[in-house]
C-alpha cells in the first residue's frame, strides 16, 4: 500500500511492504511498530532506531509528538490524493469555519457581532475554565455568522459558539 | 497535642500533607466535593467527608461546613494547603474560636500580610525596601486608581489584595487601557477569591522572581531554607522553580543578606510556622520586598531536595508547640532541584486548559526523582479546578545534572486523555537561556516561543511521517476488518491489542 | 572514550542503566527477547535489537550475539548488569578482544571471585577469614562432597559454584538428605547458570548477612561505600535490604573494620569498578568473608541514597579511566534506606510466582520514595525470567521515619494483573523483631509467618465482610442487567463503569 | 436484598437497604461503594472512614486483602443458603479435587503415582517456573487419580496435572 503524507511544505512517499518493511522515499527500512497498551502511545523500532511519540487524529489528519515536537501529518493513498487534486484545493480552507469551545467554561464576553468582518487572529470569545480566561481567536479573516451563545453562558466541549464565513 | 488532622484542600497538596501526617502517625481526615469523590486524597485519608457540588464556592471554600466536620469527626487540627481558605484569615480565627489547631500563622499574620498594602507598610516600617504602588488600603476605586497611576509610571501592575498565583493580576502599559483592565482584573479577583479589590504596583522590568522560604516556631526562632528561583511565569503563573537561583547560585553573601532580609520581614507581623517571602531582583542584584504568602508554597519541595528538611512535617511539629528541629546554621544547599509543574494545558493550543479522564500514565521514576500528584490513571480531570496535575521535581549534584534528568524524566512521563504542558518544559529544558540561567519573570512570554523553541532542535519530520502513516494504515486495515490468520507468535498479541482497540 | 553503551540485560536494571547513560548524554543501546518487546528497556533506549526467543538461553545469555551487535551498532562499551552474562569472565574477555569497554571488572577478577573456593582461598591469603567450607577447586564430584561434609559438620550449605542469588542452593542436615539434596542444587545450578558444579560451605546459624558496597578506579583508589544489611531471606532470596545495618548502626568502629577488610579482599585480586563483598556476621559481631559479587547489585539504591553516590554512573566514569570523584572521607550515611523487593509471589500462596499482565498499576509517589522498575500497566510478566517487578526504596531520617514512609508506601502502591509479595512486607514492617532489629537470616523462614504477623493486628473482619457482600451483591445486579436509570450525578460514572466492565 | 456473609467462624447478617445505606448484623451504616478506574480495587466509606482493599473471586467465593491482611469470605444471599442446608455440607469438600498449575511452567517431578493415597500438604508435583522450584501440595488427604501430566512436560497456567478423589 503507497501513501503521500505531507508534514509542512514536505512530501513523503511511504509504501507499507508488510508487517516487519516500508520503502521511505525509495529507501527500505525494516520496522517493528506497536502500541504500548493499546494506547495512543506508539513505540517505532526502524532499522533498530527506537522512537516513542503519541499520535493524536486531528481534524485535517494526524498530530504526531516526537521528542517534545508536535509534528501535524497528512496521510493520503494515492487514490485519495488523485480524488483531492480533481476536486481542486482545500475545501475546509474555504468553507465555513464553526469556533468549538475547546474545554467546557463559562462565556465571560463575545466581542464580536454577527455580520462584522474580522482577521486572522482576532480574538473572538473570552472563555473562562478552571480559573482562568482564555481568548479564542479567528483562525483566519471573514465575518461573523450564527452567533449561537451569549455572556453568561456556560458551555459544553465542543459546543459551537459562533461560525466565520 | 493534635493527632487527627483534617486537610481542607484537594489534589497533590492534600495527598501531600496526609503523607505527613501518616509518616508522624497520625489520623487524616480528607474532605471532598461532588467532583472528588474518586480523588487520591479521599482514597488515602483514614476519614473522608463530603462537602457539596463541584465547585469550590459550594465544597472546599465552606468554610462553615469544614469546621463543622472537624468538631463533629473529633480532628483537633486543620491544614489549609496552599489556595481556597489558606490565607483567609478569618477561616484561621474561626478555627482557633472552636479550639482547632490552625497549621499555619496567627490570623493577625495572615491578615497583616494578606492585604498587600498593610503588608507592604508594615515590613518598610521594618525597613525593608518595597517596589513602589499604591499605599494605603487597598480597596481604593477605580478613579482613586487611574489618578495615582501616572504617580506609579506605566508599566504597572494590576494585582488582586485578596490574590496570589497571579488570579486577577493584569499588566498596563498606557492609561488609555487600564479602565477595562481593572475590570477585568476585579472580575476575576471576585471570581477566584470572592474579594474584588485590588491595587497597583511598579512593574520592574527585566526583575527576577526569587522568594525565600521562611519557618518559625512558637519559642521565637526563626530561619529562612534559602531561595527559590520563580522568574520563569506565563500570565503570572509560575511554571518552574528551581533552587538555588542560578542567578544567585554560589553568592553566599547575597544569599544571607537576602534571608536575613526575609527573616526581619517575618518577625514584623510575628510570624510563625511556614512562609515564603517573595523578592522582585533588578539585574544590577538590588532586591524589594513584593509580598509574603502565609501558607505552604506549590513548590516547597524544591528546597526540601536541597536541604533535607521536611516542610510539611516541621509545620506540624510547630504547630503543636514542638520547637524547629533546625537552627540556621543546619540549613545547607546540597546540590541543586527543579520542579516542572505539570498542567492539563495544551502547549500547542496557546495553553488552553484540557479536560478528560486519564486513560493511562506512565510516571518518571529512577534515582533523583520525585513526583508529587494527586491523579492517576481513571481520575477524571474536571474544569472545576486548576489545572495542576503533578509536580515532577528532581535533584542533582549540580544545576547541570539536574537538567539532564529533567530531560530524561519529562521525556519518560506519558498522560494519556489530556493534553499537557510536558512539551513546553521539554522544549525549555533545551533552550540555551534556560541551561544559562539567563531569563526574567518576562522571558517566556515575551522571548520563549514553542516553534522557535523546535526550530533550533534538529527535527525528525520523516520518522514523524512514518509514525503518522503507520498509524493511518492500521487504521484502514480495522476499518476494512483485516484480521490476518496464522501470525508469527511475536505478532500476536499486537494483533490482540488492535482486537481490544476494536472492541472500545 | 565511548559514549555509546550497549545494556546487555533487561527489566528495571537495563532501564536503571539506560537512565544513567542518558544523564551522562551517552548513547544507549537496549538488546531485547522476543517477550520483551515492548519492555520499558527497548522504549526508553535509543536503539533496540532482537536477540531472540524468549528463553534467556536463546537470548539474554547469547554473548556472541550480543557482541556482534554491539560491533554492528557501534557501541563501544557493554554495562552487563546483575545476573545473565554479569559474571562470566569468559564474556568480559570476549569484549575486550573485540575492542569494547566491559563495564565491571577485569576479566581475571571476576574468574578468581566468580569460583567461590577460589575466591575464599585468595581472600584467606590477604588474612581475611572465611567461612569453613570445601577447599581447591569446586568442581567436586558427589562422592568427594559427601565424604568431606562431615569433617564440615552439619548443618551446611550446597552452593552452586557459578552461583549467586540463592540459585543452586540447599541447606543439608543430615548425611542421609545430602545425596537427593546435592542432585537437585546441580539441577538448579545447571538450569539457571549453565554450570552444575557445587560446594560445600559451613551454615554459621543466627547469623547475618551484612555486605559492603566497594567502589575501585584504574588509579589505584579502592574505597568503600558502608554496609548494606541484606539478613532478610527467603529461600536464600533477598527480599528487603536497608543501610545502615541497625545491627552496625552507630558502631562506626566496627563499619571502619569491615570496611578495611572488604577493601583488602577487593585488592587481594586487584579489583577494579563496582563489587560487593558479603559477610556472614554472628551475634558476637564475628564475621567471615563469604563471596564477593564482581557486579552492580540488585540492592545498589540502597546504598546511593544514604551516601549520595550515583553508583552507576561512577562504574561508567571508572570504566572511561577516569579517577572517582570520591574519597573515603567524602563517604559518610546520612540517614537510613529500606528497599522491599516487590515480586510477582502471592504472599498467600506459598509465594508462587505469579505471571499475566499488568492491567493497572498505582506508584508511590511523593517525598522520600524511589521506585525501580521495568514494568508498567499493559506489561506482561511472563514465566521466563525472575519475577522481580519492582524495588520500592524509601529514605528517612531515622530507620523509625524510613519504616512510617515505607508503611505508607507500601499500603498506596496498588497493582491488578498478577499477585504481589506486598502484603508479605506490609506484615513485616509491623512485625516487632523487624522494627526492633531482631533478624537474622533464618528470621523470615523460621520465625516468621503472615497468618502469625496478621494475628498480631487488629483484624477488620466485619469490614472485609461489608465490601465481600457489596462486591458479591454488585455482580449479582450485573448479571440480572439491572440498570438503574436516573440515577443521581455522583453515581452515573459508578453506573458507566460497571456498564465498561461488562462489555470486558 | 440481604446477605449471609461468613469469614472465619464468624457469621455477617448484611442487609444491602440502598446504594447508600447497609445494615450490618442490626446496625445501619451510611455507605459509599466505588470500584478505582473499573478495576477489582475498591474504595469503601463507611460511615466516612475510608478503606481500600482488593477483592479477588476464588474458588469458593471472595478473597478481600485490607491493610496487608487476606480475608476469604464466602457471600450468600438466604435463599442459597437454604439450599445448601437442603443439600447438607459442602460438596466440594467430598468431591474429586483437581490439581492445576497455579502458573506456567516446567514439570520437574511427580512425587506420587495413581491410586498412591496421600495426606494433607504432602508434595505431589515440582514445577519449575522463573527458575524457580515450587512444590504444589494435596489441600486434603485422599487417593491420586487421573495423572495428565509427566516429568518434563510444560504446562499451561490451569493445566489440570492430577487429581485427588
Amino acid at each position: 500500500m503507497k501513501y503521500v503524507t505531507t508534514i509542512g511544505e514536505r512530501e513523503y512517499i511511504i509504501e507499507i511492504v508488510d508487517e516487519r518493511h516500508i520503502i521511505l522515499d525509495g529507501t527500505p527500512f525494516e520496522v517493528d511498530f506497536d502500541s504500548v497498551s493499546g494506547q495512543p502511545v506508539y513505540s517505532l523500532l526502524l532499522d533498530g532506531q527506537s522512537y516513542e511519540s503519541f499520535v493524536y487524529s486531528s481534524e485535517d489528519g494526524w498530530e504526531v509528538l516526537l521528542h517534545g515536537t508536535l509534528y501535524p501529518a497528512s496521510v493520503e493513498d494515492e487514490r485519495e490524493k488523485r480524488l483531492r487534486a480533481a476536486a481542486g484545493g482545500n475545501i475546509a480552507e474555504a468553507g465555513e469555519f464553526y469556533l468549538r469551545a475547546p474545554m467546557p467554561g463559562l462565556v465571560i464576553s463575545i466581542l464580536v457581532d454577527e455580520g462584522q468582518s474580522v482577521e486572522k487572529g482576532d480574538v473572538l470569545v473570552i472563555l473562562e475554565s478552571m480559573k482562568m480566561q482564555n481568548e479564542l481567536k479567528s483562525p483566519r479573516p471573514g465575518t461573523i455568522a450564527r452567533m449561537r451563545v451569549k455572556a453568561g453562558d456556560s458551555v459544553e466541549q465542543k459546543q459551537t459558539l459562533l461560525s466565520v464565513v | 497535642m493534635f493527632n487527627k488532622v483534617l486537610i481542607a484542600n484537594r489534589g497533590e497538596i492534600a495527598v501531600r500533607i496526609i503523607r505527613a501526617c501518616r509518616e508522624l502517625g497520625m489520623r487524616t481526615v480528607a474532605v471532598y466535593s461532588e467532583a472528588d469523590r474518586q480523588g487520591l486524597h479521599v482514597r488515602y485519608a483514614d476519614e473522608a467527608y463530603l462537602l457539596g457540588p463541584a465547585p469550590s464556592r459550594e465544597s472546599y471554600l465552606r468554610s462553615d461546613k469544614i469546621i463543622e466536620i472537624a468538631l463533629k469527626c473529633g480532628a483537633k487540627a486543620i491544614h489549609p494547603g496552599y489556595g481556597f481558605l489558606a490565607e483567609r484569615a478569618d477561616f484561621a480565627q474561626d478555627c482557633l474560636d472552636v479550639g482547632l489547631a490552625f497549621i499555619g500563622p496567627k490570623p493577625s499574620s495572615i491578615a497583616a500580610m494578606g492585604d498587600k498594602a498593610v503588608a507592604r507598610a508594615t515590613v518598610a516600617k521594618a525597613g525593608v525596601a518595597v517596589v513602589p504602588g499604591t499605599e494605603g488600603e487597598g480597596a481604593l476605586g477605580d478613579e482613586e486608581l487611574l489618578s495615582v497611576a501616572p504617580e506609579i509610571g506605566f508599566p504597572l501592575l494590576i494585582k488582586a489584595t485578596a490574590g496570589g498565583g497571579g488570579k486577577g493580576m493584569r499588566v498596563v502599559h498606557h492609561l488609555e487601557e487600564m479602565h477595562s483592565l481593572l475590570h477585568s482584573a476585579r472580575r476575576e479577583a471576585e471570581a477566584s477569591f470572592g474579594d474584588g479589590n485590588v491595587y497597583l504596583e511598579k512593574l520592574v522590568e527585566g526583575a527576577r522572581h526569587i522568594e525565600f522560604q521562611i519557618l518559625a516556631d512558637t519559642h521565637g526562632n526563626v530561619i529562612h531554607l534559602g531561595e527559590r528561583e520563580c522568574s520563569l511565569q506565563r500570565r503570572h503563573q509560575k511554571l518552574l522553580e528551581e533552587s538555588p537561583s542560578p542567578f544567585i547560585s554560589d553568592d553566599d553573601e547575597m544569599r544571607q543578606r537576602m534571608g536575613n532580609v526575609a527573616v526581619r520581614a517575618a518577625q514584623a507581623v510575628g510570624y510563625v510556622n511556614a512562609g515564603t517571602i517573595e523578592f522582585l531582583v533588578d539585574k544590577d542584584k538590588n532586591f524589594y520586598f513584593l509580598e509574603m504568602n502565609t501558607r505552604l508554597q506549590v513548590e516547597h519541595p524544591v528546597t526540601e531536595m536541597v536541604t533535607g528538611v521536611d516542610i510539611v512535617k516541621e509545620q506540624i511539629r510547630i504547630a503543636r508547640g514542638r520547637q524547629m528541629r533546625y537552627s540556621q546554621e543546619n540549613i545547607n544547599l546540597n546540590g541543586w532541584a527543579i520542579e516542572c509543574r505539570i498542567n492539563a494545558e495544551d502547549a500547542y493550543n496557546n495553553f488552553l486548559p484540557s479536560t478528560g479522564q486519564i486513560s493511562h500514565s506512565l510516571l518518571p521514576t529512577g534515582p533523583g526523582v520525585r513526583v508529587d500528584t494527586g491523579v492517576y490513571p481513571g481520575f477524571e480531570i474536571s474544569p472545576y479546578y486548576d489545572s495542576l496535575i503533578s509536580k515532577l521535581i528532581v535533584w542533582g549534584e549540580t544545576r547541570a545534572e539536574a537538567i539532564l534528568r529533567m530531560r530524561r524524566a519529562l521525556e519518560e512521563y506519558k498522560i494519556v486523555g489530556v493534553r499537557t504542558n510536558i512539551p513546553f518544559h521539554q522544549n525549555l529544558m533545551d533552550s540555551h537561556r534556560f541551561m544559562g540561567g539567563q531569563f526574567d519573570t518576562r522571558f517566556v512570554e515575551e522571548r520563549f516561543s514553542m516553534e522557535a523553541a523546535e526550530e533550533g532542535k534538529s527535527p525528525r519530520p520523516e520518522i514523524a511521517a512514518i509514525i503518522a502513516t503507520l498509524v493511518a494504515h492500521e487504521q484502514t486495515q480495522r476499518a476494512a476488518h483485516i484480521i490476518q490468520r496464522n501470525e508469527r507468535d511475536t505478532s500476536n498479541w499486537k494483533w490482540i491489542s488492535r482486537w481490544e482497540r476494536m472492541q472500545r
